[in-house]
């Protein structure tokens, strides 16, 4: 059912902003349902205002999350249900898939490996509260799987947000690096998206266009703190690329 | 090789009127199956409000770390989904087989009441015969 | 040729469903009840006939005075019988004009046999009850005039 | 309704001609349709035999019909006269026009003379029905065991006709079977129709099963009845009927 503009087979790939009706928003919530941020690249039906919108995200994510962890087939102890879960404890859903939208969705108590260096002065309270939060990416729906996107996305909000030092811990982002860096990553990953397959004899243009964007995203990347390149492994970028 | 864990059909009201498990650890009770069947109803519901565009049906694949979980939605409003191994294939397929299986033994069924759960035997026959067809092989756990 | 003809039709127990004069001759009130006798008359003759043939068109079955009476069982043994009082001068020719009307009546109680299945896949109809579709007799009298 | 070609508009049903009747009818229409027509007369029944009887009554009115309108339509107005004859235009004609293909089998029954069997592996009836437990043995076959009580009824063969399940072994589904047991007197008229021709064939199987059970009576009644005037010597062999001489002579 092509039901919205069709992303594959126009020649042109559609500019991620303004194209047609595939939607592109970005949901991050802290553990207690605080909508930390809320980016929105493309919407074109707004039903509920943005307070009941996140409140109502957040709501279907919590008990997503439980059922998830309910309906898992494979471990014998089945916790009942409500019961709110540990991040990481039993198994928990990465996306799910309407014939609208596909809304990708991660949680990140694993996110604790490489901040255990900087946090150890700042004391575990603080970094806990920081650290376990929920990043929700919601693209077109025949996106392909984005937990790696959503993996680099958190880490520029590790990078950006929770190393800033005026930055208090659960209240909403306001800074203007992460948004521009976050833009210019959604950007790109909207772009290698919906980008048909270069078939052999691509046009040209296309692949004038896409190495300028190529070179821009590497120049942002080295602008960013060397320690955020480094901890990249060589999977992650050639995923960007 | 892919497997299916387990089968819901719900009503549109939510209610859960058939439930097989195919062999999942850990066999849900009842109550159990109930409470996630009107869960998922209500996930449906709500994940058709949160759509960004306009003609959402409702949540059609959850992929989770240890299952994927397929839903099809009849116009009525029925709702069947399957509980599979991720990655499992023409799962899709699958569900339409079985919407088909509901409307000839289910619906034609003059004992069959609405809404009420699902004791047909000729269904029950005929869905194993279409869950084994698809060479998806049960977890004869 | 004067021709009166009683034009009967008669369920599987015997009870008429149908009645119809036809036939150019003035009508005499003691003839109704005549016919009807003489039909019911060759009822009996039918009921064992009707199991040796499987034609459904049983031509002449019995003779009263000048009357001919010929009967036409359907599938469902509903006899449809009929007379005719074929007034002839000469003898001899008397056998062949049998015939004729004979004939003219298998033609005229086919197109009545297949008018009775339409009645009678009318759902509202009952099988055996009388046929009171004013339709119906006025297409068996046309057919009466154009073949009798 | 998107009629194929005009449908030309007549005044009266009386002039629409007898059509040829070969459009195809949805199998899930009728399949809903009769679930309907269950479930109306369940709630106007209180036991399960009832419910049998209304659906049989149902059929009974259908075959009437059918055998005019077949009789008329493809037996091109041959009337059948003869037991077997009028079985065989159940088992195939019927049965083809009404279900699209001609029953399974037509036995004749072991144990009684008078019956006789239809079955089909899967009635067009049953194809969506699954019958609760608490229902027993009900069959929604009793309508069609109906048609064919209609149709020989119609015909002038009354029998009381009754559907039943017989399981199969290696199959989840049991076969179903129209049980027809002819009235008395169609047998006696059978054997008095008996055409010399044939007077073995029938002899044959009055000897068959008299010899079973030994009720030697029908048998000489079979052939005092038959037409005198056709001289058959019989050679009942003693032994195959354990008789004693004088009863033979």
């Amino acid at each position: 059912m092509q039901f919205f503009g069709g992303s594959d087979i126009s020649p042109s790939p559609p500019a991620p902003t303004a194209s047609g009706n595939n939607a592109h928003m970005m949901y991050v919530f802290n553990r207690n349902g605080v909508c930390l941020l809320y980016r929105e690249w493309n919407r074109p039906l707004h039903t509920l205002n943005a307070q009941q919108d996140h409140k109502l995200m957040f709501g279907l994510l919590f008990s997503l999350k439980s059922l998830t962890a309910k309906m898992d087939p494979t471990s014998m102890d089945k916790g009942n249900l409500g019961v709110p879960q540990l991040p990481g404890q039993g198994c928990s859903f990465h996306s799910f898939r309407t014939n609208t939208y596909k809304l990708s969705f991660m949680e990140t108590p694993s996110g604790i490996k490489f901040e255990i260096m900087q946090f150890q002065f700042l004391g575990r309270g603080f970094g806990e509260n920081i650290r376990f939060v929920q990043i929700i990416l919601i693209t077109h729906p025949k996106t392909g799987d984005l937990r790696e996107s959503l993996k680099y996305i958190y880490n520029l909000y590790v990078e950006y947000v929770v190393k800033n030092p005026i930055y208090t811990p659960g209240a909403p982002i306001r800074c203007e690096l992460f948004n521009t860096s976050l833009d210019q990553y959604v950007r790109s990953i909207s772009y290698l998206l919906f980008k048909p397959r270069p078939s052999g004899t691509g046009d040209l243009v296309l692949q004038k266009a896409y190495s300028l964007m190529l070179i821009s995203i590497i120049k942002a990347l080295i602008s960013v703190s060397k320690s955020v390149v480094k901890n990249l492994g060589s999977r992650d970028i050639l995923n960007i690329i | 090789m892919a497997a299916i864990y387990s089968l819901y059909i719900i009503n549109k009201s939510g209610g859960l009127i058939f439930y097989k498990d195919y062999g999942s650890s850990g066999r849900m009770d009842t109550n159990d199956s109930l409470r996630v069947a009107s869960l998922w109803h209500s996930m449906h519901a709500i994940s058709q409000q949160l759509s960004p565009t306009v003609g959402c049906l409702g949540i059609e694949l959850l992929e989770a770390d240890t299952f994927d979980l397929h839903c099809f939605q009849s116009l009525t409003g029925t709702k069947f989904f399957v509980v599979c191994e991720p990655g499992t294939q023409h799962m899709e397929g699958l569900l339409k087989v079985i919407y088909e299986l509901y409307t000839d033994y289910v619906l034609k069924n003059p004992f069959y009441e609405m809404e009420m759960p699902i004791r047909c035997e000729l269904f029950d026959i005929n869905l194993s015969q279409a869950t084994q067809k698809d060479r998806v092989a049960l977890l004869g756990r | 040729m004067a021709t009166t003809a009683c034009f009967i039709i008669v369920s599987r127990n015997d009870i008429p469903i149908y009645e119809a004069e036809v036939g150019s001759a003035t009508k005499r009130e003691d003839a109704a009840q005549m016919h009807q006798f003489i039909l019911h008359a060759a009822l009996d003759i039918v009921q064992d006939l009707a199991w040796t043939t499987s034609a459904m068109y049983l031509k002449a079955i019995d003779r009263f005075n000048d009357l001919v009476v010929s009967v036409y069982v359907t599938a469902g043994h509903i006899l449809c019988v009929s007379d005719f009082n074929c007034v002839s001068d000469k003898k001899n020719t008397e056998k062949m004009e049998n015939d004729i009307y004979v004939i003219f009546f298998a033609f005229s109680v086919g197109e009545v046999h297949e008018l009775y299945i339409k009645i009678l896949l009318n759902p509202l109809y009952l099988p055996g009850s009388r046929i009171a579709s004013s339709h119906f007799d006025t297409k068996v009298r046309a057919l009466a005039r154009k073949y009798l | 309704m998107i009629g194929v070609g005009k449908i030309k508009q007549y005044s009266n049903v009386l002039d629409k001609p007898l059509s040829k009747g070969k459009q195809e009818v949805s199998s899930s229409a009728f399949a809903f349709l009769f679930s309907e027509l269950v479930q109306y007369n369940q709630t106007q029944v209180d036991n399960i035999a009832e419910l049998e009887r209304r659906l049989e009554d149902a059929g009974y009115a259908v075959g009437a019909r059918v055998l005019e309108l077949l009789c008329h339509r493809d037996k091109g107005n041959r009337r059948e006269t003869r037991l077997l004859g009028i079985l065989s235009f159940v088992h195939s004609t019927v049965w083809k026009v009404l279900f699209g293909k001609v029953a399974d089998s037509l036995e004749k029954g072991t144990e009684h003379e008078d019956e006789y069997m239809i079955s089909e592996k899967e009635l067009l009836v049953n194809r969506f029905i699954s019958i609760p437990k608490d229902m027993g043995t009900f069959n929604c076959g009793a309508f069609v065991a109906g048609i064919v009580r209609g149709v020989l009824d119609g015909a002038g063969f009354p029998a009381v006709v009754t559907a039943h399940f017989v399981p199969m072994e290696g199959q989840h589904r049991p076969r179903t079977t129209i049980l027809i047991k002819f009235g008395e007197e169609v047998l006696r008229r059978e054997a008095r129709l008996a055409v010399p021709c044939d007077i073995i064939g029938s002899l044959f199987d009055f000897c068959v099963c008299s010899s079973e059970h030994g009720n030697f009576n029908d048998l000489v009644k079979a052939i005092i009845a038959t037409p005198v005037d056709v001289k058959y010597t019989i050679s009942l062999h003693p032994n195959s009927f354990d008789l004693g001489q004088d009863e033979l002579s």
